[in-house]
């Protein structure tokens, strides 16, 4: 109540007894194993009483302190029961001593609040440093089916693909050698045995071809579609078409 | 020379990739196995790969980097970027942990698996509240049940808690020994 | 001279600003409106920018690119990166979910969709990490944008959660209507 500052602060301030204690300890710059518990207890029941005549509700925790130190302050004022053995450091009185455990709590309080400051610190640093969240890997984990591969894939695209690369190398199509109906048994033969050794590209597969087996090979791809024997994936329209083997269990 | 010439290409393609892949990872990171098995490389070697694409990022200018946090390896801006993204509102608001949160959570980083009755002790006051915004953070989580009667539950620190202070292991922290010597001496 | 220089620092540093404003971003993409108020330019220079962008970027050969999707500027990764994606995909990820992201999971499965706002004000914490987490594992997506302010993600839970559960969709889960009338009550 003598000083003033004592109305600032109430006992909400504080994160508990051991708090509102080491408060005492530090803006006295006391040492916790030199706190006078004399002066301690009288600061400490202040600022009880403080709170009592603001009729602010004291947790109970600041209750058993309250006794603990008067506790200790009765027991400092009270000549010593049996005499400190030097030769028995392991003295019962002094393992019991409510003071020293006091001062250990108090201690190892402390550092651990240290500890909270400086994870208080290294919560603003990494909040600096910044993700972004992350992309499903789902779509890529199952071993894609047909109707995966073929997913957005219309026949037109596929019609497109094929006008493209035969355009490529001449402006005309000879439409004539669609017809030739013999030789798409065969290209599908040697497509399947291409895939066997692994799979391959569309462009892959018509590189350096005359127009007509370009067809042939696009004829024979749509019916290995057709019969569920390869699958085909393009990525982007007018892209590569990639092929490969379809599984079977 | 063309050996060379290849092997710096394979070098910086593994670079690319690893990089594309950290990208698609985002906050949640790759462990040194995930790299190890997509690169093809053995777990040795995914830390010196890691080091060398975040030099190449920062000779490059870049302005996010690869790091490790947590055990895994992620990919995050640096502070430099911090004023844009904030006017962007792209930064989370800042949303830190109250003081007896934590105290708490530093309580149990050293002493984990530790009951709340010991949490209490230590900090002298109920701390039902803070275990619980810990939990629903996902800073910390149930780890089993202690002897003894009641056996009540146990707490322990999430790898969550590791990422959102960015430490490696709860072995950054310096141990709790150290810092209680320290406070001794500087008495 | 020395201006020249001057300027291609400057070019470069709102390069590497944009890319880590994209990088943050993910998705959601950033509009010109966005960039050219972060980067103090005009809305018309932001395409050009975002151009120069991809053009240093596929010279550096990075495996993610700066593309104009759906009037936003977004990072995405080219498909060169694909074999390695599904290569990643198949390597098992660590694959207990935590306290907090089964909470978000739950919340989203019942709300669905959901902001991340309105998750987090439900649950009271922030829960950016835990929907990392549950994208990244597959069990919820992005799915459409709310109406309002900054028009934010909704997310929604995936085909793959139905199935997990053998669910024909999300008004087969459990009821929970009864259950909350009877909490508020006890309340």
């Amino acid at each position: 109540m003598k000083e003033p500052q004592n109305y600032q602060i109430s006992l909400q301030s504080f994160e508990g007894p051991l708090d509102m204690l080491l408060h005492f300890i530090e803006s006295d710059k006391l040492d916790i194993h030199e706190i006078p518990i004399a002066k301690v207890t009288d600061q400490y029941m202040a600022y009880l009483n403080q709170s009592l005549e603001f009729e602010l509700e004291i947790a109970s925790e600041f209750l058993v302190m309250a006794a603990t130190l008067i506790a200790i302050k009765a027991r400092s004022l009270l000549p010593k029961r049996i005499e400190q053995n030097p030769q028995n450091p392991g003295d019962l009185d002094a393992e019991n001593d409510p003071e020293q455990d006091l001062k250990e709590r108090l201690l190892e309080y402390k550092a651990f609040k240290m500890v909270a400051l400086t994870l208080e610190q290294k919560q603003v640093q990494r909040a600096e440093h910044i993700g972004r969240l992350p992309t499903a890997l789902e779509p890529y984990r199952e071993l894609p089916t047909v109707s995966d591969f073929l997913a957005g894939l219309e026949l037109s695209h596929l019609q497109e693909v094929v006008l493209r690369v035969l355009t490529r190398s001449q402006k005309t199509v000879d439409v004539s050698v669609v017809r030739d109906r013999e030789t798409i048994p065969e290209r599908m033969n040697t497509i399947l045995k291409t895939l066997q050794k692994g799979s391959t590209t569309f462009f892959a597969l018509t590189k350096n071809r005359q127009r007509k087996e370009i067809v042939t090979v696009f004829l024979a791809i749509l019916e290995l579609i057709r019969l569920n024997k390869i699958i085909c994936r393009q990525e982007a329209k007018f892209g590569d078409i990639w092929i490969e083997l379809k599984k079977t269990n | 020379m063309d050996r060379i010439e290849e092997n710096e290409l394979t070098s910086f393609d593994s670079l690319a990739i690893l990089e594309g892949l950290l990208f698609v990872a985002g906050t949640e990171g790759l462990t040194d196995k995930q790299i190890a098995d997509v690169l093809e490389i053995s777990e040795s070697e995914v830390s010196s790969l890691c080091h060398t694409l975040a030099v190449k990022q920062q000779q490059e200018g870049r302005l996010f980097r690869v790091m490790q946090i947590a055990n895994v390896w992620q990919l995050n801006t640096v502070p430099a970027l911090t004023p844009y993204l904030r006017r962007l509102s792209l930064v989370p608001a800042p949303s830190s942990l109250s003081q007896a949160a934590l105290e708490t959570l530093a309580i149990i980083a050293y002493r984990q698996p530790i009951t709340r009755a010991e949490i209490e002790e230590i900090r002298g006051v109920k701390s039902e509240k803070a275990i619980g915004t810990l939990i629903a953070r996902g800073l910390i989580m149930e780890a089993g049940r202690a002897e003894g009667p009641g056996r009540p539950f146990l707490f322990a620190t999430t790898p969550e808690f590791l990422d959102y202070f960015g430490l490696q292991s709860t072995s950054d922290l310096p141990p709790i020994a150290e810092i209680e010597r320290q406070i001794r001496q500087n008495e």
